[in-house]
Parts: C-alpha cells; structure tokens; sequence
C-alpha cells in the first residue's frame, strides 16, 4: 500500500501530458467512444503514428515491432489517462484489439505485414464481432465462413461496427462449422474492408449521429492467410485479444473527472426552483453523490490497475468497475441535464444549449456504455457465477 | 371515490387513440418534425371535430363543459401517440381565460378556442428560470390604459403555430396574465432544438410589446399557481400515455427476442423491471387522475396533489423509459427505431412545470408549512 | 372517475372513527404485524367482539352467521384504514382467512360450530403455513397429514406463526399425498392448538420481539372432519381464501401516513449537520421523496379498492401495491431513523430515544414486509409472468 | 501507486483475522453483550499481545510507528469478527496525543497507550449535534491553570471501560481537547441502549469538571477535522470488514438454500444482488485504502479523500445489509441467526462520524469552494 508515485511516472505523465496538449489533433466534441468525422481521419492516422513513435502506444509489443525490452506497465494507463483527461482522440477504432490478435495468435508473415501498418495509422481496424442475432450473446452469431479452395467465402451481417466507415481492416468473427456447440466452430479473421461484396452503410443512432455501422458481408473472399489463430478456435483469439485490452480501465476516472469539472463549471450559474442551484443544498448533495461516486469509480479503477501491474486481478475486477462506471456516467449526465433545469432541453445546435448542448447528448449516448460490451444485467451474471461461484441457471 | 372511466370517458379514450393511431403514427410524427411545422393540419382538424379544444370549455361559449379528467384522458392519448399541436395549451388557456378572464375576452376567445379556429399557448418559464408564479421576471407596466410587455419566454409549446400568447407576467410586484398576439410589434418568436423530437418549443422575446388592457386576466399567486398545477397534472398525463406505450413496446420486444438461446423476457431481470414499470405507470396514473379529480373539485389539498402527481410521474416515467431503452439493447438505440422518440418526450414531460425535486422540495414546503407547531 | 364520497360512506367513517377512538382497547406500540402481549389478549378478544357486533367486521359473511343482507363494499375498506390510521388492534391472527376458507369450503357443522366462535373472539386463529423449507415456494411444504382411522395424523413444521402463541385454532396446510406434483396432494385442516402434540415455541426476531412462533406437530391427530374442502385440494382452499383478503391493502396508505406524520413531528426538532434540519433543502426533498411514496401507495391502493368494488381489478394490482407499499415503509422507517442524526443509535429502553426507538424497531421490522407474503422478488416474478405474459425461465 | 498490502501488512491481517476468529466468534459476541461489559479482557490482552494498540504510535513510545493503514487493517477486521472494545479508539487518541500533545502527556501517555494499560475513546457528538468540530457546544473555561468544562456528550465508545476520555470542546470561541479523567467529579456516564449490540456507547455529562491545564492539546479546527477524518476512515474500515463478512455469508447461504426445486443462487435477482454487493465492497475498499494512505501522507487532498470514503462506504454497506437480509429471506429476521449483528454494526457504522447526506454535503462544498470563480 503506497499512495506516493514515482518520480519517473511522474515526469511521464508530464511527458505525455505536453505531448498531448502539444500535438493532439483537436478534441472530442461529444461523450463516448464516437467515429470521427472523414475530413478528421487523415490528421487522426498521423496522430496514432505520433503516439507509437513517441513510446505511447504498442510499448508491449514485441520488440521487433516496435515494442520496448521492458516496459513499464503504468505507462499505458498514464497514456490512457491523459488522453481521457484532454479528451484527445485515441487509437480509434480496433487497432489495439488486431494488434493482441496478431501477436498472440498471428503468423509470422500476418506480423510482418499488418502490424507496421497500424503503427504507421495506415491501416485503421474495425470490429466486427456483433450482430443483429447476437448483441450480449456474442457466441451466437451467425455469419458464415465456409472454404472455397484457398479462400474463405463469407455471408452475413455485422452491426454496431465503430469506425467501420474509416476502417481498413475488419477483426471478424464467422462461423466455420456451425455442427459443433456454438462456442466452437468460430474463426477469427482479418478482413480487409475494401474486398467486393463487404458493404458499410453507417447507422444513425439515437444521439442523431452516426458512429455506428452496420456491415454486410455479400459472398466476401477472404483469403485463407487471413485466419487469425487455429480454425475453429475464433472465441478463444478473440476472448484473448480482449482480455489483453486492459489500458481501458485507466481511462474511467479520468473521463468522470472531466464531466465533474464541466458540470461544476456550468453549476455556477444554474438556478434551482428560481434559486443559484450551488446554494441549495438538496443540489449540493445530489452533486456530493455523483462526486462521491465519480472518485470511488476511478479509485477502484486504480486498484485494479494495481492488481493488473502485480498481476493479482481477479475476474470480477474489469467487469465490476465497467458496470460501476457506465451507471455512474449515466447518472452524472443525468444530473447534469437536470441541473441545467429550463434550459436543459436545448440541445447542440440551439443557441442557448450549455457547452452546445454536450450532456444532453452525453445523456442519450450514456446508455450505449450500460449495453456495449456485454449489458450490465449479463456482466452482472458473470461476475456472480464465475467470481462468486453461484449456480448456473437450469437451461 | 371512483377511477373508473364512465361511458363518455371510456369512449372519449377509445376514440382518441384510435383517431391518433392513424393520424399521428411514428412515421407520421418524424415527417412533421423534419417539416419544421408545429402541427398537423389534418390532426387539428380531427382533434377539434373530436371536441379535444373544446373539451374543457363551458357550453355556453361552445364546449362541451367537461374537466381535467376528461383533458387528462386526451393528454394521455396525445403522449401515447407522441402527437405534436397547441392542443393541450389551448386548453389550458381556454381553462385560464374562464376562470380569470373578463366577460369581453371571454366572448371573443373562447367559442373560438372551443372550435379550434384559435390556438393558443402559455409563456411561463423564462431562461435559467423556474415553472413558479414567484420566478417571473418579464415585466408589464400599465401605460394610458394598455401594458408594455418586456422580457424573454423559453421553452413555449407550439408558439409557432399559435394565435395567441398567454404571458405570464409581474405588474407592480403582483403575478398578471396577458393575453398577446405573436404578431405583434417587438414580439420575436425563435423556434429551439430541442431534445423533444415530437412537439416545438420556442423562445420568445418580448421588446416592450403594447398589449391592450381588455388582454390582461384578473388573477392573483393562487391563479397562477392553479394554471400551474393543471398543467403540472396534464404534463403528468402525457408522460403516463408516452411511458405505457414504451412498456408495451418492451414486453412485447422481450417476449420474442432471445439472447443465450431463450426469450430475454424468461430472464428474471428483465421481469423486474417490467414489474418496476408497472408500479410507475400504476402509480402514475393514480396519482395523475386523482390530482386531476382534486383540482377539478377544488379541494384545499389540490395542489399538494398536483405535486405528488408530478414529482411522481416525472421519475417514474422517465426511468420507465431508461429501463425499456436498456432492455431493447442495440436495436432501441437506434434512430430508426420509435424507442428513443418517446424516451425524449418522457424526458422533456420531466423538466416541463418543474421536475421531481423541485416537487419533492414544494410537497416538503406544503407539508411542513401546513402543520401546527409542536 | 369521481373523487367524493359519499354522505353514507363519510359519515360510516366517522362512526368508526369515534368507536376506534372510544373503544379500542390501548394501540400498537410497534410497527408491522405484531402480536400483542398475553395479558392485553382477553381485551383483543373482546374488541373483536365489538367490531363483530358493530356490524365492522364479517360484513360479507352469510346472513346467517352475522353477515348483512346487503353489504356496502367499501365498509370494509373503511375500517381497515380507520384501525391502521389509530394504530389500533385489528382482528389479530388468522381469524378472517379462516373464515373465508370455512364460508367458502366448510362443513355446514363446521360453520356452525367454528364461525360464531370467531365473532366472539372466543377462538383465536394461527395460519399454519410457512414451514423452514417453503418460504416463498409455499407449495414445496412437507409437513406430512396421514389417514388413521377416522383421524389424521401429522408431523412437521410450521414457522412464522404470528400470534401461534395465542392461537385456539390453525388453519393448517399439510401434505397428503406425496406421490402427485407439489401443487396437488395438499389438504387444509382446522387443528385445535390444544391437541397433544403441538408444541409452540416463540421465535425472537431481529427487533429483539417475539412476535412468531416455530410450531412442531409431534404425531398429533385431527379428527376427518376439521379438513376444510376436499382432501388434496388444499393449495385452492388456501389461495382462495388468501384471495378474499382484499381490506388489506387499503391499511396501506393510513399506516404510511401515520409515520410521515410522526416524522414530520419530530423532525421539527432534529438537525442536519448542527443546523435545523427542516431548513436543509436536501433534508426536505428526502422528506418530498418518501412523502411522494406514501402518497402515491395510498391513491394506488384507492384505485385498487374502486377496482375491486367495481370488479375490475387486475391480478397484478394488489401484489405491486404490496412490493410498493413495503419498500416505501423501509424506505420511511430508513429516513425516519437517518432524521435523528446521532440520536437515531438509541433504541427502545433507551432514555433519550425518539419515540421510545419506535423508528429503529420499524426499520428493523420493515424487512419483514418486503420478504413475507411472498418475498418482492418472487412477487414481481409473479406478476411479469402472469399479469404481462412474459415466458417462464426454463427450469 | 500501489494498493497490494505489503508482507507485515498481510501478515497482520492474517494474524488478526484468525485471533478474532478464536476469541470473538458471534457467540462471544452476545454474550460479551449479555454480560454488559463493553471489552472482553481475554481480547483485550490478545489485542495489545498483537500490537493492534501501539500499531500508530511511535517507536520512541513504545509503539510500532505503523500508520492509518495498519490501523484500518486492523479496524476491518474488527468489524469483521464484531470485535467489542475501544481499540481503535484508544489508537485515535493515541494519533491524537502524538500530534498534538504536549511532551509531558506524551511520555506519560503514549507508553501506556502502546502497551493496553491505558484505554482511551473520544467524546465528539452531542445530543442533536453532528460529528464536526463546528458543532461542538461543550465548553472549556479557563481558571487559575486549570479548565472547567461543561456540556454533554452521546455516542461516546466504551467510555465504560475507559481510562481516559479525550473531550472535543470549545475555548474561547475556538476548538480545543481535553484529556479528561472519567473518574473526576462531574463526570456522569450513562450506557446507552443503541442499534449496535456488538460495541458499547455512552452518553457523558460534564458538569463543571475541572481538568489540568496540563491535559489540553494544543489544537486548531484543521486538528480536530484531521481526527475527524481519521476517525470516518476507520469507521470505513469497520463496515467494509462487516460488509464483507455479510456477503461471504449470503453468498454461501444462497448456493444451499432451495426454493421452487433450485438453489436461490441460480436466480439473476440474487445473482444480481451478490455483484452489487461486491460493487459496495470492491469500492470501499478502495476508497477507505487510499483515504487512508492520503491521510498518512498529508496529502492536501486527505480530508476529501476521507470523505469519499465515508460518504460511500455508510451507503454502499448499508445497502449490503440490506441485501443480505432480503436474500437470506425468514431466516436472517430471527435474533438467533448472527445476521442482525452485522447489520445493527454497519447501520451504526453509517451515523457514527457523519452518515452518507453528511458527507455528500461535505463533499460538495470542499469542490465547490475549492474552484475558481469562472
């Protein structure tokens, strides 16, 4: 138990802190893990260059690619953390997740080739694990895989496909043998997005924006060097590639953070039932719970960024913070569309919307973090049965 | 006491919902949004063959002479149906101007509004304000027997499409009412986006605006706070229609889509909060009709149960919507889909006429204030 | 929809308002169902004589055994939130759900023997039901009945026997035939609590009472003709007679009232962080919250009475209004007990507590409400499924 | 950072827990209760054998120079095993004397404070009072030397069994505290009856009792509100060890217990409820921890750090208790079962240093006051 921080992580969050400010190409404009706009991609692909090149990213990778001898396990939390805190992009899209893919499971000649490209930004990576059939039940999706000589020809359709408009490279999951129990029978592929018969048409999500896409896969040829990993052996790669994907807990707090700032920020000149909104101390209070809950969100965040650098982490440590974070944003945006009482109902574009309209945007994105990823009521299940041993439910 | 629906009643809701089942579907409602329009010709004209505008106006002036209950029954079917018009305000105003309004006004506008051939809405709340009669700030001064008008309105329903402004004003200190033509000289009218996908709200300037002085209401705090609570009570209703419908959606949905190789709906969190919604709209409805009753009877706890009504409905219904967004998943966070149309009308039904704390601090205030010192 | 009462029904509350007032032997001194001293039963006995005798009680029996010709439905109502409103005793005991059982499914020698006997109080009864192992699946009991002669013969065990300890009669459900689904093969009985062999043991409960009793049923025999209804139709004997239990729900509201009145009572004088609590706007909207609860479970529980005058209540009405009630009182009891700030550790006993800790013991209590009957969770099970059709799990 | 406890940190967890595993099992628990005694003497002597006593104080005093995270390994356990006796109150007056003591009390306190033979509890609240030094009435006069206090106090721990009581009062207008013998005129201790069945508290009158001007600290607000602080993380720590222990227990019962033919376990409703409960747990564990080490560092952010802590850990245990009630259904309501125990030890938890609105309101000020003006 130590509360102090090194010296030299100290002088690296600093380090990355400037570079962020220096050199991050613009800034956010709305909560969430959103799509860039096009014109933005190109100035997004340098930015990611300029993150591997400067030691901020890919720093586990093996050496040969770029990764360092012996890296510093916090130093991918500090990087997560401050881009969170700037509201800087990050590595958009599923970079990061293509990356553990290959280099846990990949081939030499997949290494060689792929993984200097996302390092470069010239090759963007989308997901494409869900579908309209299988959200929180990602086991039973549907897309087939079948082979045909030395290609693999795929139907099916993928959907909630972040960045799939800018992607170059698909991480997919098909099924190869749909005879076997459904966790089985999956292969994991990189698909590049560009082959004939793979069609994005974005999809307008309730936000009014477009992040999300829906991805069609029309008799799509891919060739069968492109199998990530065994045949059949899909759920294990990608389980792997996502348990790996652990600088994203870092990135909890300090996104609260930011939303507490703003909201006190603007609270200053709210009104509550025609009262300054700070001097009432029902306000206060609601805002002392959401506080509250904010630092407990990125304290927990930080024990198990603890337990991840001691490697003592237990299974419900990720998921418990994930449900405990996205309800905690939740309730935050919805405060802070309530504290702005009247005036809460404009939204971006109106004239008079707080910071255009940003929380009531953050309310109605909220809900994407409590669904994605495994929906709170499923990672709920999980935790209790995997990390607390309760029983299964009959089938 | 009685909460079932009489025979008028029940076939006032029935025909309601089916008119508005045809006339105000989802996709209906979109098209007019992206119109830019308040309303619906062809709706106005059914809602006022139907008898909505005159509902609440006495026969003598071309009503039908009923009450809040029967306001409340359309206010549900108008949240249900997510359908956009000054139907409600106009009520409210027409319940305004026989109340508190002068011989004079009263023949000149209320055959009119019982007809529908003017629509009308109410300007209370201003920017960073609050839903009070004690939080107006918009000013009249009396001047050689007319007023001037000065202050800024938001959050207006369906001024766009109204024929009159009901303002709510401070002359002299004391709450007033004035009755304002939008076309009048130094009022400017700019329509807001909203997070309501469904109904247009405004903000209003008013550069001292002349308003003749037959256009000013007689009315005192508790007038004012009267309008507030039937209002209080009819936003209540339509978030009750709105948040049923969404709780129909969801059992519906969850009863056919399977996840893990079974119905979500066999899952017993997802039944939870079906039976949580249940209670808010049980609750809800409850609540809002018997507010609905008290006002209508004029019972001394009337606007405690206005309160209780809308600090109610106003959690309630929007967590309802938070839960059926939540047990949609994907699918229900998608623009296409209606869902997140009736979660913003639930939304925007919360923050209208004050939302739940503010009434939880009034129905504290009310209590406490009207006890006996021990 | 109508909102006034009227003159007849006013003025039938007013007069049991002022027989209440006049008569009522003492008033509850703690929250819930509780079971009255020994030495205050004689008096409870005859209170209930009263309310027979006033035309209160058993207002729908059979003319014959006391019953109106004509009965007013909302009388009952009536008198329920007139004796919760006072606190004061109502029929304790299981006498009015064994007189439902006996009027719908009994003997004529039954009726006549065993009805005028509660009009007098002269026999108490005790529900024997719940046993250690069916709590809320009550149907998966295992208390044993067997045919011996022209007696049965029983061996089991009940719990949570309110008023157990005062009982002369139990209405007790035992398993007679274990060889069909747990549903059928049960069988009701009226057992005399004097028998040889049943042995009534106090249970004390969390709040430091004893208001429940463990009952042991040690080969005790029951003549043929105590079963009520037919033999292994039991589980429809019960839930009929649990059925006709409709006042209940209209004690709700009077009950939740009569705390937010004391609350407000003594929250005159409480603090919140050293200042007048009722001047802490954060206070007061805590006070808004449950009060808007209590206000909401009240017109609920009207809507539900108009309903069940009118015949039109819906199987889901009366359970939501029982989870809502419940967890509305554990609510007002939690803010009863978090009002007193520092004064709120001190209990029943002791010198300084407010009102005698009658706020820690209904905290306390208060999980009875939300448990018994049919925990909460069990009951929204119920209700998703039968009220609104969603699938069974798969068991 | 680092949140792993260190090898004599876990290997004091791990000697204190099966200490008290032995010497206060829930049936010693009651009967120590029953008695009416508030320390068991056997666990008293184990406790001070182990260290626990002169775990904060000084290597020159003869203690072990350890810090507030030792102490709140300690403490967790404690509410754990429901542990009776005024061990971590005698380590807050022990922080207390070393902080602010004079060298004179010092020496003749710290020894013994270290070794057990000198009991201690502080006396903050007063009846109708909060747990803040702002709200302490109890006044200090000073004469020819000396001090003369009056005033009550409530909610005093195991003053009973206490050798000396260090009193919170007011000097001048400003804060001050006094080690007061219990045994002086004018000292009146009550037992009170409370929720916790589990620890012993006191009201306490001083009347006009005369204390030594030698047994005065010297203190500031920042002092008192420092003691404050460590005192709510302790309280933190106390209920995140009950907390834990409740849902250890509903854990194991809900794998066992059948209904409608299957373990409770298997339904989501539990399942949900246990990852609740470990959302409480895993965050009061966290923010107790690092409120701990930021108090030990001084790090200028430790006062709110402590009150994260408390303004979670009352709520979040809280809620646990509760939950763990609920699940275990009919058997957890019987006095017999050791449930109750935990729960009356985290509802107490919960008031005592300032319960979660409290701490919310705290909160919200430190951030508010703490911004710049935009």
């Amino acid at each position: 138990m130590r509360l102090d921080i090194s010296p030299e992580l100290e002088a690296f969050r600093h380090e990355v802190r400037t570079f962020v400010a220096q050199s991050a190409p613009g800034s956010r404009p709305h909560a969430g893990v959103r799509a860039p706009h096009a014109e933005q991609v190109p100035a997004i692909r340098a930015w990611i260059a300029a993150l591997f090149e400067a030691g901020y990213l890919g720093m586990s990778w093996p050496e040969e690619f770029g990764g360092q001898a012996d890296p510093v396990p916090e130093h991918a939390f500090i990087v997560a953390e401050e881009l969170a805190r700037a509201r800087a992009w990050e590595q958009i899209g599923a970079g990061s997740l293509g990356a553990n893919a290959l280099i846990e499971f990949g081939t030499d000649a997949q290494k060689q080739h792929l993984l200097p490209r996302i390092r470069s930004g010239q090759d963007l990576w989308c997901q494409l694990f869900s579908e309209p059939g299988a959200g929180s039940d990602l086991a039973g999706l549907q897309t087939r895989a079948r082979l045909d000589g030395d290609e693999y020809v795929v139907d099916g359709q993928k959907v909630w496909t972040t960045n799939g408009q800018h992607a170059d490279i698909g991480y997919l999951l098909a099924r190869t043998d749909p005879t076997v129990s459904k966790h089985r029978g999956i292969t994991a592929f990189a698909i590049d997005m560009r082959t004939p018969g793979v069609d994005i048409r974005p999809l307008r999500e309730i936000t009014g924006t477009s992040d999300f896409n829906e991805v069609f896969l029309d008799s799509v040829r891919i060739p069968a060097d492109r199998v990530i990993g065994e045949v059949n052996d899909g759920w294990r790669v990608a389980n792997s590639s996502l348990g790996h994907e652990r600088s994203g807990v870092a990135a909890r707090g300090a996104e609260l953070f930011a939303m507490l700032d703003d909201l006190l920020d603007f609270a200053q000149d709210a009104t509550f039932v025609g009262r300054p909104a700070l001097r009432d101390s029902g306000v206060r209070q609601r805002i002392g719970k959401v506080a509250t809950d904010i630092h407990v969100t990125d304290l927990m965040s930080k024990v198990v960024q603890s337990r991840m650098v001691h490697g003592t982490e237990d299974a419900a440590d990720a998921p418990l913070v994930k449900i405990f974070y996205s309800e905690v944003n939740h309730a935050a945006a919805e405060l802070g569309v309530s504290l702005q009482g009247v005036d809460g109902l404009a939204v971006e574009g109106d004239e008079n919307a707080v910071a255009n309209g940003w929380w009531q945007d953050a309310f109605m994105y909220a809900r994407a973090l409590t669904i994605a990823g495994g929906a709170n009521e499923v990672l709920r299940t999980v935790v209790a049965e995997r990390s607390y041993g309760l029983p299964r439910e009959p089938r | 006491m009685d909460f079932e629906f009489n025979e008028e009643q029940a076939t006032l809701r029935e025909i309601s919902r089916s008119a508005l089942l045809t006339h105000s579907s989802p996709a209906h409602v979109r098209s007019l949004a992206e119109s830019g329009h308040d309303v619906d010709d062809k709706l106005w004209r059914l809602g006022t063959d139907l008898g909505w505008t005159g509902l609440a106006i006495g026969e003598d002036f071309g009503g039908s002479g009923q009450s809040l209950v029967e306001l409340c029954i359309v206010a549900e079917e108008l949240g249900r149906a997510l359908a956009a018009g000054p139907f409600i305000t106009s009520s409210l105003v027409g319940l305004a101007v026989e109340r508190f309004g002068s011989d004079t006004i009263k023949d000149e506008l209320l055959p009119r509004l019982a007809d529908g051939s003017f629509r009308a809405t109410w300007a209370l709340a201003e920017p960073r304000g609050a839903w009070t009669p004690a939080s107006v700030t918009t000013n009249a001064i009396a001047t050689d027997g007319d007023y001037i008008l000065h202050g800024r309105k938001t959050a207006v329903q369906d001024a766009g499409s109204s024929n009159g402004i009901l303002v709510s004003a401070v002359l002299g200190g004391a709450p007033a009412l004035f009755m304002v033509d939008p076309a009048s000289t130094g009022v400017t009218l700019r329509k807001q986006k909203t997070l309501d996908e469904s109904r247009s709200f405004y903000e209003i300037d008013f550069d001292n605006v002349r308003v003749g002085g037959g256009r000013r209401l007689e009315v005192d705090a508790s007038a004012v706070q009267w309008l507030c609570d039937a209002a209080a009570v009819l936003t209540s209703a339509d978030s009750l229609g709105a948040g049923q419908r969404l709780m129909e959606m969801t059992v519906d949905y969850v009863k056919v889509r399977e996840q893990f190789d079974r119905a979500i709906g066999s899952f017993q969190a997802v039944k939870h909060k079906i039976s949580d919604m249940a209670i808010g709209v049980k609750g809800t409805f409850a609540a809002t009709y018997y507010a609905a009753m008290s006002l209508d009877l004029g019972s001394p706890d009337a606007s405690r149960d206005a309160t209780v009504a809308k600090s109610f409905s106003s959690d309630a219904m929007s967590r309802l919507a938070g839960q059926a967004l939540q047990s949609h998943g994907g699918i229900g966070f998608t623009w296409e889909h209606d869902l997140h149309l009736y979660l913003r009308r639930v939304k925007t039904d919360e923050t209208l006429y004050g939302d739940t704390p503010a009434h939880q601090e009034r129905l504290a205030a009310l209590l406490i204030d009207d006890r006996p010192a021990t």
